[in-house]
């Protein structure tokens, strides 16, 4: 009267994934169903359609592309960097001396709501190269998250952490990096998460309004030259690396909790 | 140390160029620096589209390095020699009026003029749809035009003149031309060919030029006075390449016509734009009397309009001594590299 | 809980000594010209620029252009994003239909959005607001559905034993549970719409606190561009805190 | 209180398999009946992992049964392929609590009858107070539960479950969580209402003394799969008083349960043994 158990058990857990994936196939087609929609229409200026701009794609040299692509990922991972090797420590620093968190604390929260894009006119006119100039953009952008997330990581661990390690006698320094550390790397990779993001955001920026090579200035040359379905492709690109980022940080995160649950 | 070499070779090229270029081939300078040049990718600079294209320099300045800042109007050019970044730039007549203006931040002069015309580059576009048929239909209507640029110089002229009063709205070209496009602005008022794309790609059409109203306006080589003072060899070795362009403007229009076009490839403008610029283009190889009274007589009216708080010195301020001593250099165009 | 007035002062008084501090290094840099700072505005020029310009009605109108913009961005990001965000968190079909989607456009910076914008759209206020408004989509949508979808089901089945029908759930427990984590999306999405309009206005806004920047850049006023980067940047905090008040009277239950 | 002694809800041969990844089907109830008394107090104890859970889950319509079947008041509540739908006449008070964190008390008890929109909010504001008041818990109208000490919102859940007079309780180990103190407290506090007005309770616990102390009738399950092992009657008069606690017949009810529930409990040890070394 009921079906062996064990081969329906199975066969329900890989038709359930099935769905899973069939419903994530429509979503896209869906969104490019919507996308060639919108193109159709006889808008005052024609919108590219998926297919056009996949063969603007095409018709990209690879080597020039690739180029740019190695360029904005560098001026990202550089800029990032340096906001992560000064962010942190100085998040720490302010978390831990009183007589600093009083002298830098308060210029931070000054800066920080400043939008980095804002700095743009002011980078251009105080770097003496577009490329030193971007890479202060992508630092820029990735130091205020980082720092406010240490400073946050710091002050939000539970007390009480605190004073165990401090009752096992711990020293100074093995209780920093064996209790304090540790329990403030989710909030720090919460920053990191974040400040990647915006750097991606400030290379873009940086390189339509003021640089030259890499994906953003394609995509402003694009613009500049009226070959709108490149556009597109410019916009595709910076997502997916502006994904992939993201997904190494996530990657860094997983691994250094891993280690640090051992 | 560095510093007393220098010294030493200014001393030796002094010395060579006042001898009026006795060896011929000897370069006219064989410094290793970097220099940097400011221009427009898409502008009526022709000049240093074809220095840089045929590499015409390279024959005068074999050692040099050239680095390449490109923006998208004159401004952003005159604010990074304010900046101390740019050493050689290439802008119209009104930024750099400003730029002249801006003694007080950092030095330069106008060392060249590149290109002048009667008001043949200087055009106001409207749609092609536009009920707009006269300037004076554009009183209080949106109008886009590059803050700054000889063609604002343009626009207020006409508005002085016509005795209306545009809207601004003050965008790079690139953004003047999609907004057009687009019908966010009434009218385009900009430089070659940037209102020729317009109609080129089939949306713009002509309202006027500056033709009727004898608007004359002339583009420019501006320097930092710091480098023109540090690198007068280099300066020379490139207004020498300069006036091979002229040259090669004025002997064979439809190579150079074709130089231009090549540079200008990926924004695909047609070659017949570009040749068009020749019946009404001029290629001064001096600082004539025409181009300095364009200067001053511009000057007198940015001053008057308020764009500008106080007029460059002029004195110094037009100093073609090293166009001269350029002029002087005999010339190593090689003309029949370059068949009409 | 009133702060007592020598603990309001005694937080004051280090914070003034940070920034005067901070502002004589600026100002100290700029004037003995250390490396490039010569070209950089001093604190004089900037303050005779701000009290210059902050009275001006210019100064208004550029304010108002922004924060209109980004309000009015932010808003239509709530009210698509919101209900949008409540589904994906709460039916699982509705999740697995459209999550894909927002995943693929997500990584997509608002500023990437600008020449699309600009060319598609026929007015450049339609166009500023559209790129704001991908800057907050996201953040809310995404922030919206993780606190649905951490409404614990013991929640859902106590409304279902009361009777209640998915209506009156969705309005009474997805939209109530979720709502801290809504507020954090807004809070964020704010920050994001504020970045988006600088941007958006520098490259083509033609009014605004970002078109002003650009345009003192571009007639070489450099003064007023830090002058900008200031009210932008106090604009911007005040609309945060104004949120996360907001967000406070919203979450009475929620102590922490 | 001599009630007719009519069963409300009958448990008929119920069994449940579990079908869980990468394992063959895990049998969870197998043959459950159990009869639920109109008006009576029914526990069911047994050690952890017994399936007394998905029992009373089957019981609300949060889970599906795979055999036998279960009537209330006579008819089918559900049977193999037609599951319950949850409902007020089968309200439940949560293990965690169910308790809707983002309204205050007296929003909470209100939402029932809303829910349902039997009353206009006013009367039902008014009903909800009027009960708050009768158990004492008036004061606390404005609160969230956040601010609530554990015992105030075990006892407001409870108020909640009766504000909609349902004809049965279920309720999952709802003391679970509390202190001894608080447990006491809130015992008392339930069993005052199960006095003053006809309810009928279908009550889970691990805890013997509560059941015995609670119930009317204690129902023993083995360890997985659930059987109703035993069936005892407490016939302990009412109202209850902690004094009961050491007559001699709540000892004779506590070993006799006690022997029950060893025996089982060392299974359900062994068994959690045996699958945590798979």
């Amino acid at each position: 009267m009921q079906a062996a158990p064990d081969r329906s058990a199975l066969s329900a857990e890989r038709r359930k994934s099935f769905h899973k994936s069939v419903r994530a196939a429509f979503s896209v087609v869906a969104l490019l169903a919507i996308w060639t929609g919108i193109a159709a229409f006889p808008w005052s200026i024609t919108i590219p359609s998926p297919l056009a701009s996949a063969r603007a794609l095409l018709q990209l040299e690879p080597r020039p592309l690739a180029a740019d692509i190695l360029l904005s990922c560098r001026r990202v991972g550089i800029g990032f960097l340096i906001a992560a090797a000064v962010g942190i420590p100085l998040g720490i620093l302010v978390g831990y001396s009183r007589w600093i968190r009083n002298l830098l604390f308060p210029l931070i929260e000054v800066l920080r709501p400043i939008p980095p894009i804002a700095w743009i006119p002011l980078a251009i006119l105080f770097f003496p190269t577009s490329e030193s100039m971007v890479v202060f953009l992508t630092f820029l952008g990735a130091f205020f998250p980082i720092v406010y997330n240490t400073i946050a990581g710091f002050s939000g661990i539970k007390p009480m952490y605190l004073r165990a390690g401090k009752s096992l006698g711990a020293s100074e320094w093995r209780m920093f990096w064996h209790v304090i550390l540790p329990s403030m790397l989710p909030v720090i990779f919460a920053g990191l998460h974040v400040a990647v993001g915006i750097s991606w955001l400030m290379v873009v920026a940086g390189e339509m309004m003021a640089a030259k090579g890499g994906i953003g200035a394609l995509t402003w040359e694009a613009y500049q030259t009226a070959r709108y379905p490149l556009i597109f492709v410019g916009m595709a690109l910076i997502g997916i690396f502006g994904f992939l980022s993201s997904f190494l940080i996530r990657i860094a995160g997983n691994a250094v909790s891993k280690w640090d649950a051992r | 140390m560095r510093r007393q070499i220098a010294a030493c070779a200014l001393a030796l090229m002094a010395a060579i160029s006042s001898a009026g270029g006795a060896i011929g081939q000897e370069a006219v300078s064989t410094k290793n620096a970097k220099v940097v040049l400011g221009s427009l990718p898409l502008a009526p600079t022709w000049g240093v589209t074809i220095v840089t294209k045929a590499e015409l320099w390279k024959k005068y300045l074999p050692n040099v390095e050239l680095e390449r800042i490109e923006a998208m109007s004159g401004m952003p050019i005159v604010n990074n020699i304010l900046a101390g970044k740019i050493d050689i730039a290439y802008m119209g007549d009104t930024p750099a009026l400003i730029l002249g203006s801006r003694r007080d931040v950092a030095e330069s002069k106008f060392v060249a003029a590149t290109e002048g015309d009667d008001g043949g580059s200087s055009v106001a576009f409207v749609k092609n749809d536009s009920p707009i048929q006269s300037i004076t239909e554009l009183n209080g209507k949106r109008v886009s035009i590059s803050f700054g640029a000889y063609t604002h110089r343009f626009a207020e002229m006409v508005s002085d003149a016509e005795k209306i009063k545009f809207q601004y709205v003050g965008q790079s070209p690139e953004v003047g031309l999609t907004s057009l496009q687009a019908g966010r602005v009434d009218a385009f008022i900009t430089w070659p060919p940037y209102g020729e794309l317009a109609v080129h790609r089939g949306f713009g059409r002509v309202l006027m030029n500056g033709v009727k109203m004898n608007f004359s306006s002339v583009r420019c080589v501006v320097v930092s006075k710091a480098f023109a003072e540090k690198h007068p060899d280099i300066l020379i070795g490139w207004l020498r390449a300069e006036l091979d362009a002229h040259r090669l403007l004025r002997e064979r229009p439809r190579a150079a016509a074709q130089l231009i076009f090549d540079d200008w490839k990926k924004f695909e403008v047609p070659l017949e734009v570009i040749s068009a610029g020749f019946t009404y283009k001029v290629f001064p190889d001096d600082i004539g009397p025409k181009w300095r009274k364009v200067m001053t007589d511009s000057a007198e009216f940015l001053l008057k309009q308020g764009l500008i708080k106080q007029a460059p010195d002029f004195a110094t301020f037009i100093d073609d001594s090293y166009l001269k001593r350029a002029a002087a250099i005999p010339s190593r165009l090689d003309l029949s590299k370059y068949p009409n | 809980m009133r702060r007592s007035t020598r603990e309001i002062l005694g937080n004051l008084i280090p914070q003034a000594l940070s920034l005067s501090i901070a502002v004589g290094i600026w100002q100290g840099l700029v004037y003995f010209e250390v490396y490039r700072f010569g070209y950089v505005p001093s604190v004089p020029q900037v303050v005779a620029a701000a009290v210059d310009y902050i009275p001006s009605s210019r100064f208004l109108h550029d304010a108002w252009s922004s924060t209109y913009r980004v309000l009015t961005a932010w808003l239509l990001a709530l009210a698509l994003g919101v209900p949008l965000g409540l589904m994906i968190g709460w039916k699982l079909t509705v999740r697995d239909v459209v999550f894909p989607s927002i995943e693929l456009l997500r990584p997509i910076p608002p500023i990437a959005w600008i020449p699309a914008a600009i060319v598609f759209f026929p007015h450049v206020e339609a166009s500023v607001i559209f790129i704001c408004f991908i800057g907050a989509f996201f953040p809310i949508v995404l922030n919206t559905a993780t606190g649905a979808r951490q409404i614990e089901e013991t929640y859902f089945r106590a409304a279902r034993c009361c009777g209640a029908s998915e209506r009156l759930i969705f309005r009474q427990v997805v939209l109530r549970g979720a709502m801290p984590y809504i507020v954090i999306g807004a809070a964020v999405g704010m920050g994001v719409c504020w970045m988006a309009v600088v941007a958006a206005e520098m490259i083509a806004g033609e009014r605004g606190l970002g078109y002003m920047i650009w345009e003192a850049y571009s007639l070489a006023q450099y003064p007023l561009i830090i002058v900008g980067m200031f009210v932008i940047g106090a604009l911007g905090a005040a609309m945060s805190r104004l949120i996360r008040g907001l967000g406070r009277s919203l979450v009475p239950w929620q102590r922490n | 209180m001599g009630c007719t002694l009519t069963t409300i809800l009958s448990i008929r041969n119920v069994s449940k398999t579990y079908r869980v990844r990468g394992q063959e089907g895990v049998l969870a109830l197998d043959q459950c009946s159990v009869d639920v008394v109109q008006n009576e107090f029914s526990v069911i104890v047994g050690p952890s992992g017994c399936g007394k859970t998905t029992l009373l889950n089957i019981i609300a319509g949060f889970d599906e049964l795979s055999e036998g079947e279960i009537l209330l008041n006579g008819s089918v509540l559900a049977s193999p392929g037609r599951n319950s739908s949850p409902g007020p006449d089968r309200m439940v008070v949560f293990q965690h609590g169910g308790l809707f964190p983002w309204m205050r008390a007296l929003e909470n008890v209100c939402f029932g009858p809303l829910a349902r929109g039997q009353m206009p909010y006013a009367e039902a504001r008014e009903k909800a107070r009027d009960l708050m008041a009768r158990v004492g818990l008036q004061d606390i109208e404005d609160l969230y539960p956040e601010s609530m000490s554990s015992g105030m919102r075990r006892r407001l859940e409870i108020v909640r479950a009766i504000m909609g007079q349902p004809q049965i309780m279920l309720m999952d180990e709802p003391f679970r969580a509390l202190d001894a103190l608080t447990k006491g407290v809130v015992q008392d506090f339930l069993l005052k209402i199960f006095d003053t007005a006809p309810h009928t309770i279908f009550f889970i616990t691990h805890d013997l003394i509560e059941a015995i102390f609670l119930a009317d009738k204690v129902c023993v399950m083995t360890s997985r799969p659930g059987r109703v092992k035993k069936m005892i009657r407490v016939a302990l008069p009412r109202p209850r008083s902690i004094k009961l606690l050491n007559s001699p017949e709540f000892l004779r009810l506590k070993d006799e349960l006690t022997d029950a529930i060893h025996e089982e409990a060392l299974k359900a040890f062994e068994l959690g043994e045996r699958e945590a070394a798979r």
